[in-house]
């Protein structure tokens, strides 16, 4: 079946750019230049865009989408001496270019902040309400993304689809919203996203209904105590975490004003467990590994049916320290098999 | 706004009542009807918010018992009858007090675990009819550090309450030792109609429900309380997840047979 | 003929006068201590058909060949045209005859940390640097010694330089950014001078006692904190071993950029050239200053300087050091 | 399968964690910076079948080969065991599996200036001593940093070390064969501490002033002035550079044999796991010093040690260096 | 014709050598181990021997053999308040092993201390009467020997001559007071002494009977004002090197006491040509070693009718600037025939 | 030990007159007959040796005008009458006074140069007839400088004596300037029968020579005394040689034709 879409030049493409930034903030990766983690190193990160040169499409950026609707740092309300006040949000809608394991990433982070417990987060709702998804076709893996294991790898849950080339792009129009704009100015072509069918990374994910109690001291985790140094670069980096802490804080200038802001938390930074009076859970960071992998791939999914994490394989990008969080799902599968065949 | 569920109420201070040199007991004016065992989030702004017990409550005020542990609790031991707290929810489930009815309730409470099921207590206080039998097992660090003295005093001319402190002084008469060791000394007649309700730091509920098991209790006549960290109390902020359980929402109040299953 | 050499000339070819009579040793500059490995043939061949075969590895990072006639001088400057063409010519410094050795050996080879090539401290490409330096500098026969590091960790010993360059990394501050982590905080607590503290959830930077080294970007897991792109450096000055005083160089300047590191060493051969003592060729430069007095060095390293706003300068340097003025804490073992 | 490291074991098999992600640095260690010329091949084919082609001259006398993907690190580890037998099991240093490539990297390859095998001033043969220390202390995961420096000159930077170590020339004279040319009175006046007088015709040692650094002997034109062909060190510790407290190593002991000097050096690493902080495992021995304070550290390594009758220690140190408190005396520009 | 010789075992000769020794003190260059120089170096220079294997014979001596005859330091008289007396010298006759070259060089001594002036000098003298030498047989040249270009090479003024041999020694002994000794114990054998026929150094000694003015001047003495570092070496281990200085010095123990001493000098050093008063001449060290050159090759010629120069070469071996006097004397001959043609 | 040339003689110092601030004139006892422009080796025991010229000398005695310049002579200058200086010699050539006689004889003496002349000039003062003509030019740094000033005064009466020193004093109402300004002023006669002796520092001997000469005096008939290093005064040290000439031996006293050519 033939599947109509637009081819355009990429000047072209710009001037429709132009055009929805009327409407809309665009948010793509693109690069930062020397703002690196090392010297001389780019990041490659989410931000606004004027065009679509700006967009870094032949590389994974560092961190995923997932800023622009729960932003790092995020005031749910001014306090002037005793009132306060919910800070409003900006108009216009959000378009974000973003792979296909992201835009399943954002339906894990939908599932959290607007369908656990009864309450739906206001402040992730209002700018969720606002996205619209161009998916970036991605066809070839890149290192350490084991999207296909995970069904991170396809969706067709997009306004537009867009195949980028040096100087043009093709585009499958699903919006209605948006298909006047480009009827116009592209050529009509026969298009259909192509979706990564293997990565070089494969998993297993082990398919267990109940997580036996030995695996939470398995000796597998200790190796993390040693390796893992606890900087939470793999939380942050997911576009699946969703954690975050409150914080009150008085302002400078004026210690009666102030503000109660989250800012993202990470199971993996020291702290996260942290309550008053001192006690805190999970001190060794192995512990912290099992936790994660197991809401990773196996709690969020006793409760929501499906697994949380969706391959991107960022995590394992940005470990200073080589944890791959792959190989550990690798390992734990493993694990249980051999547990299994114990008992036998 | 309406559907901001982070969004306090600011509520005014009654009472302020000084239970230890670092517990006190407010109580705020509010219509809010928690159950037995529900937390509420609270807060003064611009210094934070925390989740805590809701102690007793009743017609128009909740009373929540508050430890000086932190910046927020720091602050709010300045606050005076009058000043406002904010405070948004009940949170959680609360303890199934319907089930406790016609049985032997036994309720072990270590420290400040006695703050959430003390508005239980106070129930069957009332209503001591309700129950089978009830025995209340108190423990507290020293005799300094007891909570809700006058209380405890009250409720020990109707029904069996064991005090006790990990280390006494040269003026405490009374018990000496942890509550494990107080656990044998509870009679139990009919181990099918008991109820066992421990609440306190997470070694002590390990190691007393351990006593209650041993002495033939089954796990799912044991209930805990959990306390962990919470930034939202709604079961995004991640930081209270044991597992697939957020305490938040699934808790605080656990059933032994799940509680011991949740690995932090 | 018996052997009758210039010494003073066979020093300024790279060549030693060694212990042993009648032998020398070709030293290699290795400009910012990286080279293609292409030049190892050259250097193995010297140390096996004219040396003893072996080498000695400087430490200043270039090579020293040992155990080489002295006739053999002229036949081997030809052999290492390669290495003069691939690492001096090829980065613009001026050498007359490629096939006559080196021309000078009084300022030494500029050495380098690896640098930001591998390093993920370095804030900057050290060895880039260094030729840089290298081009503006040689050949020259004052002695002066420089040598590059890419943080303040200064593995290279910058300190010990009559020219230390420490690269300086201007830390930004995205407070949007920032979890509050405080990973950056105990970091520069713990390795670096203390100045970040955290308030209010988030990180405050005391920039006086900010050394630039750029850890807190290493450790921030969300890009909180970058590097202005733009590259700073720190100058130490007048760092020496020896047997009379051996002291730490000390700042001279901080935040200044590549320009002026290159400007004020320049300027410094000009202040040599004017102040040294010529009964001795050889006068270190940290001598000629401890003679003149640091103002006056201070006068014709800046001359024509334009430093950038976010420069600092000493006012005086208080060098310390030791001297062998010995014994004050030494006894003799009974 | 991802790239999965333990970065740990990857640092102490002397490979890098570099900038470039999934790629590495192989450090090769050459104890005594000298080494037959016949190794250079086996680095160059590493660096240029594995590596980008290039190889960076460590400061400290090793090389390192970047580029090197972390998979080729077994390959790799075969094909350096040449240079592991020859540089290191030759010279009885025990590494139990030397096609497994270097089992430690926290005690940094032992550096030696070029010595007395080439250079008139060296009072001993460098790379010898740094073999036999090698031997004594690798493989070791403590951090510590050694380097041997034949004369006072101090070319090696033993000042920057947490052990310098510095021949001495126990100078003897025959004032039967002195002529009174007073070469040595002047050049120790000029170029060293002045411990030189001359009086009624000959020359007058003052021994407390007097560091060993053997130039009367190289000055005498009639050997008058000869070295006792026993050996003698001077010892410094605890130099460093880093974000903290940059310092000179100061004297510890002087005129003390080999032995002493390498048995202090065996004790040292036994205080090192006694008082090591663990939650630092790599803290310096310096600041471990720092914390513990001198005397314990000096009981510690002269535990079993037997003086000679020439031996001096150091009672107290006074390391001063710099504290990076900054910026009382730097004024930014306006 | 032949010549009657002796060959002995090492031993026997020791044994001989033993016997000696009752009435000889015996000098012969012997090796000082890590006393030389550079650290690790052996120093090879004259001292009393007890045994044949000793004596350094397949190296060069560093220093000569003049100090026997010549001390390096000697008291001409010991004060004791206004009283002088002359010290005594051994009674023991002396044995010297030496080279050709060296018997050649004593000759120059023997010139300056006896012939040259009125006076003999008293202290030489009283040496120089008690030596015997015994030539070792030197066939083949040292490093910058040019002993031929110097007629160093040969002489036959030896009590004794000796050719080493690994294990034995030969003999030609002339002088009847030692026959007696080995012609017990020695295998009669055919023997004459070799000499050096060429040196790899070879030297043309300008002839001329005066040397002009202009080459004082001449600009090829600046480059050794560049090179020479005016240590005096060259003067030190000269065999022919005979100038001194005198010391008066009182005892440090009692300064009523003390002596006057003699002590070497060399034209290159410092002070050689200082009077009181400050005033001293041959500042240039191109200007000494002009001096010192006229001196070896000229002047002591037209005064004695030999050259006083005898080519051992220890100069150059000793020069740590690799300033070579044959060298120098090469082109001294080369730019004084390049004068004599100009002047054509 | 007779044929040890090295042995002082111990000899009583008779006199001491001091000369200027840094000059003094001793007269010693001593059979010794010296050569006019002879030098003896003079020691302090402990102290050291150095050679001095002869000043003058008669029946029994020999006088030294020894210059403050050195540890040796500052010795020197402690020592009073009855005290002893050992000396040997005398050494070198001296003067050809027996050619000057007959003739025009000048001396041109600057500084110390003219200790070694006083002899000649005293012999010629006493005996004035032996020559043709008698001009002495003598010059010192300044007026304090000036040695033998009596004498100076004493000879002016019997000969053309010109006095000059390089810089004047406010009260020197002499000649001022050098030596050479004063050659001209010589009245030459017969430039056949002149003899000229200069005595003085290099550079004074150097420039008063070619003074001379440039009035016409021939080579020949100019006579200079050199000052050098000497440890041995006998030809063996080595110290006074120039090319192959011993100063010790072969001089002090050279004719300016042989003197020219002795380069050191």
């Amino acid at each position: 079946m033939k599947n109509m879409g637009f081819q355009l030049q990429n000047s072209d493409f710009n001037k429709i750019l132009n055009e929805l930034k009327k409407e809309y903030k665009i948010y793509a990766p693109k690069r930062f230049e020397k703002r690196g983690t090392f010297s001389d190193t780019d990041m490659i990160r989410y931000g606004e865009i004027d065009s679509v040169e700006e967009i870094v499409w032949k590389e994974k950026s560092e961190y995923s989408p997932k800023e622009i609707i729960f932003p790092i740092t995020q005031t749910l309300f001014y306090f002037t001496e005793e009132e306060y006040k919910v800070p409003k949000v900006d108009d216009k809608k959000i378009i974000v270019f973003l792979r296909p394991c992201d835009i399943n990433g954002v339906r894990r982070l939908d599932t959290i902040f607007l369908k656990n417990g009864e309450h739906e987060d206001f402040y992730y709702k209002r700018l969720r309400e606002k996205v619209k998804f161009v998916m970036i076709e991605c066809k070839e893996s890149f290192e350490n993304c084991f999207c296909v294991s995970m069904n991170g790898n396809y969706t067709d849950n997009y306004s537009i689809a867009v195949r980028f080339e040096d100087g043009q792009v093709t585009l499958d129009v699903k919006d209605e919203d948006f298909k006047g704009l480009f009827n116009k100015v592209g050529k009509e072509v026969d298009f259909t996203p192509e979706y990564v069918k293997e990565n070089h990374v494969k998993v297993e994910v082990p398919e267990v209904d109940k997580m036996p109690l030995e695996i939470f001291n398995h000796e597998m985790w200790k190796e993390y105590s040693e390796r893992c140094i606890a900087c939470g670069r793999c939380n942050v980096s997911c576009i699946t975490c969703s954690c975050f802490t409150t914080q009150d804080i008085p302002y400078e200038d004026n210690p009666k004003a102030g503000e109660r802001r989250r800012v993202w938390a990470g199971c993996h930074i020291d702290g996260f467990t942290d309550m008053a009076g001192g006690h805190s859970f999970r001190k060794e960071y192995g512990s912290r590994m099992r936790f994660k992998t197991l809401h990773k791939i196996y709690d969020y999914k006793k409760r929501f049916e499906e697994n949380m994490c969706v391959g991107c394989g960022r995590c394992d990008d940005r470990c200073p320290e080589y944890i791959s969080f792959s190989t550990c799902i690798n390992k734990l599968n493993k694990v249980l098999k051999e547990e299994e065949k114990d008992e036998e | 706004m309406k559907n901001n569920p982070y969004l306090p109420e600011k509520m005014k201070i009654l009472d302020v009542i000084p239970q230890t040199d670092i517990d006190i007991t407010y109580r705020v004016e509010t219509d809010m009807k928690p159950k037995n065992g529900q937390f509420v989030q609270v807060s003064i702004p611009k210094i934070g918010e925390a989740p805590i017990s809701v102690s007793d409550f009743g017609d128009g005020y909740i009373e929540m018992t508050i430890r000086k542990v932190g910046r927020l609790t720091n602050e709010v031991y300045t606050l005076k009858p009058g000043d406002s707290l904010f405070i948004r929810g009940p949170y959680g489930n609360g303890f199934p007090i319907e089930k406790y009815k016609g049985k032997h309730l036994i309720i072990a409470a270590g420290g400040t675990g006695l703050a959430p099921v003390k508005s239980i207590v106070n129930h069957f206080y009332r209503n001591l009819d309700e129950l089978k039998k009830f025995d209340l097992l108190t423990g507290f660090k020293s005799p300094k550090d007891i909570l809700f003295k006058d209380e405890i005093e009250k409720w020990s001319k109707r029904f069996n309450t064991i005090l006790t402190v990990d280390k006494g002084t040269d003026d405490w008469n009374g018990n000496v030792g942890l509550i494990t060791e107080y656990v044998p000394k509870v009679e139990i007649e009919d181990m099918d109609n008991v109820e066992v309700v421990i609440v306190g730091p997470p070694l002590m509920m390990k190691f007393t429900a351990q006593a209650f098991m041993q002495r033939g209790v089954p796990k799912e006549k044991i209930w805990v309380s959990f306390e962990r960290k919470m930034s939202c109390a709604i079961g995004k902020c991640g930081h209270c997840k044991i597992d697939e359980t957020y305490v938040c929402l699934e808790g605080p109040v656990f059933n032994y047979t799940k509680a011991e299953n949740l690995i932090d | 003929m018996g052997l009758d050499l210039n010494t003073k000339k066979v020093k300024k070819n790279a060549y030693r006068i060694t212990k042993e009579r009648g032998k020398t040793a070709l030293r290699i500059r290795v400009p910012g201590g990286h080279l293609e490995a292409k030049y190892l043939p050259i250097i193995k061949e010297i140390a096996e058909e004219y040396g003893n075969g072996t080498i000695h590895i400087t430490i200043r990072q270039g090579f020293e060949i040992p155990g080489i006639p002295f006739e053999k001088m002229e036949e081997i400057n030809r052999k290492i045209r390669p290495i003069i063409e691939g690492l001096e010519l090829d980065y613009g410094v001026k050498i007359d005859d490629p096939e006559g050795g080196y021309p000078a050996a009084g300022t030494r080879n500029v050495s380098a940390c690896i640098g930001n090539k591998v390093c993920r401290y370095a804030n900057y490409e050290t060895t880039e640097l260094a030729r840089k330096i290298e081009k503006a500098i040689y050949p020259n026969h004052y002695h002066v010694k420089i040598a590059l590091t890419g943080c303040p960790n200064d593995c290279i010993k910058a300190h010990m330089q009559d020219f230390g360059i420490v690269g300086m990394a201007d830390t930004q501050y995205d407070s949007y950014r920032c979890i509050g982590c405080e990973a950056c905080v105990k970091n520069c607590k713990k390795r670096a001078t203390g100045a970040l503290t955290f308030k209010n959830g988030k990180v405050k930077k005391d920039e006086r006692r900010c050394i630039g080294c750029g850890e807190c970007v290493l450790k921030c897991p969300t890009g909180a904190w970058t590097r202005n792109p733009k590259k700073f450096y720190k100058l130490l000055i007048m760092g020496r071993t020896g047997k009379k005083n051996p002291r730490l160089a000390k700042p001279f300047l901080e935040w200044v950029d590549e320009d002026t590191i290159i400007k004020v060493i320049k300027n410094t051969y000009e202040y040599i050239d004017k102040y040294i003592d010529r009964s001795l060729p050889k006068e270190h430069v940290g001598y000629i200053v401890d003679r003149t007095g640091f103002n006056v060095f201070k006068e014709y390293a800046l001359k024509d300087v334009e430093l950038g706003p976010k420069a600092k300068v000493a006012e005086y340097i208080d060098f310390r050091g030791y001297k062998y003025e010995k014994d004050a804490f030494m006894k003799e073992e009974e």
